[in-house]
């Protein structure tokens, strides 16, 4: 753990762990209830990133804005997306965040500040700037955070992106989760250059390297982030070094990650870690934790419940929502 | 009335200038938009940035995807911006944000969020801009569900239909005729806005109905008037909305005259006429006194000859043996 | 037969290493196509690689305007690259290389450059994977100039068409359906391929004419059992070339019946089916006993919830509505 | 004039001077045969920048490939287009390049090395990539330059082709002619970075700044960059600085402009400049370049006149081309 000096008061430490265990949990919840069959769906595990959105997110308020990916369980998570809308999403049920039409992959909850989340690679950094934009405008103090993956960094979008938010000097913070794949192609094999961080030169906005699993260091470089675009100082490209334990889309046979890079990754899980410092360091008892742990789990696990057991949506519901007013779209 | 003339370019002008001073949510951006670089390279956002400042008109990088996402989120976030992409064809670039976000998200969010905006584009053949800056994409738009596609066929109606989408709270696809531009017409009644997915009967007339949009309901007129003279009346129907298009208004006028043809500058097959023929078809199979005739442009790319490119656009002359078809 | 049975994957893959084999010219990329990536997310390039080498078969970054570019440009120089862009909704990001380029080059350059390229997307509702990943953008590709769309109906068809579309000398956009690629038929041909341009009567029937593609000519097919039971005899059309497509198969089909539905999992409105419908009409008006009925989805995204998923994807039930709309 | 170590000798000075001629007189008479009424087109002049090609093509063969932009008639030349067919095809005659099917902004002559001329910002490049990735796999030793303003550097192709370039080593060169606005917008008001060049470091990949209206300077860092593609080496970036004379569009109001800026850089005409020098050097006399001038224009004019009077496309036309066998597009 890199004890940075701007260590975060214990509060903060344990709200960091609270979203990171939240995130583990889910997680493991929910690869156990795609294998049971009883919630059959499409899942981008994102085991093994917990504290990248921990870290940014105890630096982040309601109102400020997200826009994930795919693989954002956990940073919904950490930006309080309730469980139970969210599973009854996960689930395809009337109840969910979106009424079951968005699913796992397009998860929004304006409520707590998640506004997109998207499908397309790099899509969510030109959205992110709009929000920023809408908050540079009316003078807002509102901050929003745009996560990527790796390989996004490579896409069109992220380079307009990068520089029309450097241009305007836009509240926004461009949070690449490199865990060093893209689908089945290896970070190095796909990406010109070694860091991504590198790239932020490219538009004159300041580039951070950290890893990603340290939750103080992370902590720091997201904090740093955070107070430049509130202060009106323009963006920050954070490349946050991780690792992801499930593949790119859980049940993917992995033949083509390095066995031991995902091995030693694993054995190094950020959360158990950060668990353990958090003992050693006297900022909270075993017991403490469990007590915790257990009741985050029993939350969960009543979502799951209480989302298999929620309504279908309406047949009707499928030409709904299309326009404000809705034509016929039968 | 000589003083009352405007040109389209003008209308448009005036429409953002009323639009902007209405409502302090209304953003524009786009490349070149401010006053600093003109007010855009046809000068349709001169004045704006003078007038609202450089934080609400903001001339962009050239990056259509980073245009249309800053529109976008902005909207989401209450904002209801009007970004410009000079030339419909440019719009490929961003084809992603339009197409998988502005146009989804409403539905993807079951609700939750709504997309307020309005992305003006221009095109049209006529100027020797060729295969890459003369496109008419308007049938991919009207295809995908959740854009709403609109077009004005004067300055008046342009004005108007292009309010009309600002306020709107969907994100709205609006087209722009390059070489109308520097049309005249009556001047617009300020203030004014037309209401989306209403047609307008553009000329009434009893034989057959011209159902159309754009720089060809100009054309339907003077196929209409060309006719006249032989005692054939054409009713034309703008459709203002191309989608969701007005099928009642549409499917009145033909029933009214049993014989239709469809028409626009766009490339025929697979076009926006194909399904306002098919459904004109469908609902008035009984009453239809000859098929539904369709007009646009060959399966091909706008070429550069001026010698090609005139034959490229429908004129009236092919309206008008198309509407002779009709009436075999 | 059943040792002859093959998944479309398999028969796509069989075509694939046929191909490569044959014409040096042949290139593969895409996102994860090379054997190091596993020959792609569901293996359709699976071997290709170890085979032919990472200098003709090479993974690409996530960078479809990139992919695309790199078809085109090798295929100027007289590659026949096969570039695969995972999901049809991605094509979006690429489009402008698809549409202004690809297309549009030979044209341009009057017919001095070729561009035989061929892109393979996947797309198809029916695993949840919503509102980014299911479209179905055929008829846009259909409306653009210069491009074949192609897509196949059977793993042997599937892989007869695939490489006629690789040896063609135009930019071809091969279609293939996701949840079909598990699906078994008939085992290829070696060597076979199906010629573009030319329909196929997938099921002889006099009463009724079905036109469709893709996935949908099975549910036309079973839309047609259905009916056999009450003696009334279904013609399934298969289209396979999108664009430019077989009127004469499809005009003879329908004039043979006098009655005829368009089917395809798109969206509905402003759908491939407007332009066939819109034909049929024009054409045989006067030997139609009914309207031509179309069948696609709503205009709406596609929706996550098995529940409003499968009600968006046209079944045959709708496809036997439809036809018995057409005998009233 | 930066005389550098590597200056070239004298009939390559001669061949770039003979290239720069033809590109600015070419422009004139464009300018003028527009003015005149007889051939309205709408016409990108690249007045200013004759410099970059001339230098660049005297390090090409005629198999190397170009891919250039609207604004891209000093490029063609330089390359090789014969001015007859370039002319018809401004005419939008049946005997252009393209049969006047392209026009001036889609001028493809491939026996001259000339590919794609694009009217899209930013598409030179990806196709550029498609090019050299022929070559590459063929083992040809033949390079691809693609040709961009500096505007164009924000747009995501840029990007993607960047990376992907320098991925694969593909031998090409990126050759960035910075004319300091993008239409009517300046440079700096556009892009984050003070120098494209820089952007070359996040895709490992040389990135060189040079003055592009520098006749030696241009030719010792488009032969450097020519030489590493030549050798498998890989991709450079090339930002050439230079200047428009004639704003966006030729006879657009150039309100937007810096008037000092433009004045200066008219009066530091590259073309003139590098002539004296040649005189001064003892490369070439007087005599010698008013000859070659002369010859030139006269050419010129011949193109015009015969492009003129040239056959306009049948028709027909208008439906071929479309397929490699004609269905009937109309
Ligand atoms: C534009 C686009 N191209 C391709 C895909 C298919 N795809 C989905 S995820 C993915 C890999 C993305 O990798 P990265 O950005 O590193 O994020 P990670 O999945 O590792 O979190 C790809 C290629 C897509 N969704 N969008
Ligand atoms: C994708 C796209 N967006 C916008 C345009 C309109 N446009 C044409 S040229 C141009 C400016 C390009 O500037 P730069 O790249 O610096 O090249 P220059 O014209 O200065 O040579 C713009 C915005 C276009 N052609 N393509
Ligand atoms: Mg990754
Ligand atoms: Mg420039």
């Amino acid at each position: 753990m890199n004890q940075a000096s701007s260590t975060p008061d214990k509060a903060v430490l344990i709200d960091m762990y609270r979203k990171m265990t939240l995130a583990k949990q889910n997680d493991e919840q929910a690869r156990k209830v795609i294998m049971s069959g009883k919630l059959p769906m499409i899942y981008y595990s994102p085991r093994g990133q917990e504290v990248i959105p921990a870290a940014v997110s105890v630096n982040l308020g309601a109102e400020d804005y997200i826009c994930t990916i795919y693989r954002g369980i956990h940073d919904m998570l950490a930006k309080g997306v309730p469980l139970d809308s969210l599973w009854a999403e996960l689930a395809g049920r009337a109840t969910g965040t979106c009424k079951g039409k968005g699913g796992p992959m397009h998860i929004t909850h304006p409520e707590s500040g998640c506004m997109v989340t998207t499908g397309i690679v790099g899509s969510s950094m030109p959205i992110a700037n709009g929000l920023a934009l809408a908050s540079q405008v009316r003078g807002e103090k509102r901050v929003t955070v745009a996560y990527f993956g790796d390989a996004a960094s490579n896409i069109g979008a992220f380079h307009e992106s990068l520089n029309m938010a450097s241009v305007w000097k836009l509240p926004v913070v461009f949070v690449c989760q490199n865990n060093r794949y893209g689908e089945h192609t290896r970070f190095e094999k796909a990406t010109a250059v070694e860091r991504i961080a590198d790239r932020g030169a490219a538009y004159n906005m300041p580039g951070i390297h950290v890893d990603g699993n340290d939750p103080l260091a992370m902590y720091a470089a997201a904090k740093e982030a955070v107070e430049r675009a509130r202060a009106g100082e323009g963006p920050t490209l954070i490349e946050a070094m991780t690792f992801r334990f499930y593949g790119h889309v859980f049940g993917d046979a992995d033949g083509y990650m390095d066995k031991a890079e995902k091995e030693a990754a694993m054995a190094a899980d950020p959360v158990p870690r950060y668990r353990q410092w958090l003992i050693d360091e006297g900022y909270a008892s075993d017991d403490e934790l469990t007590t915790m742990e257990d009741e985050t789990g029993k939350r969960i696990r009543a979502a799951i419940d209480g989302a298999l057991e929620a309504p279908w949506p309406d047949e009707s519901e499928l030409y709904t929502d299309v326009y404000v007013n809705d034509f016929s779209a039968a | 009335m000589a003083q009352n003339k405007v040109t389209t370019l003008q209308a448009i002008n005036t429409a953002l200038h009323e639009a902007m001073a209405q409502d302090d949510s209304i953003l524009v951006f786009g490349e070149d938009v401010a006053d600093p670089e003109e007010g855009g390279v046809n000068g349709a956002t001169r004045g704006l940035s003078t007038e609202f400042g450089e934080s609400r008109v903001r001339s962009t990088p050239i990056s259509e995807q980073a245009i249309i996402g800053a529109a976008i989120g902005s909207a989401m976030a209450g904002m209801r911006p009007v970004a410009e992409i000079m030339l419909m064809n440019f719009s490929t670039v961003a084809m992603d944000m339009i197409v998988n976000h502005a146009a989804k998200l409403r539905y993807m969010s079951g609700g939750q969020t709504a997309v307020p905006l309005t992305i003006r584009v221009t095109t049209g053949a006529g100027f020797g801009t060729a295969g890459q800056h003369s496109d008419y994409l308007e049938a991919w738009f009207a295809h995908t569900a959740g854009l709403k596609v609109v077009t004005g066929s004067t300055p008046a109606e342009t004005a108007g239909l292009l309010k009309a989408c600002i306020f709107d709270d969907d994100p709205c696809i609006f087209i722009e005729n390059l070489p109308a531009y520097w049309q005249k017409g009556e001047a617009p009644e300020p203030g004014q806005t037309i209401p989306l997915g209403k047609a307008r009967i553009a000329r009434e007339g009893s034989d057959v109905t011209v159902v159309t949009y754009g720089p060809q309901v100009a054309v339907a007129e003077a196929a209409a008037e060309q006719l006249a003279e032989e005692k054939i009346t054409v009713e034309v129907v703008d459709l203002r909305t191309i989608q969701p298009w007005d099928r009642d208004t549409v499917l009145n006028a033909v029933a009214k005259t049993g014989r239709a043809v469809v028409s626009h500058e766009a490339v025929r097959a697979f076009g926006v006429g194909a399904e306002i023929s098919s459904v004109i078809h469908e609902e008035l199979f009984d009453q239809l006194r000859a098929p539904v005739q369709r007009v646009g442009a060959p399966s091909t790319a706008v070429p550069y000859s001026k010698a090609l490119e005139s034959a490229f656009v429908p004129d009236a002359d092919k309206v008008v043996a198309a509407i002779r078809k009709t009436l075999k």
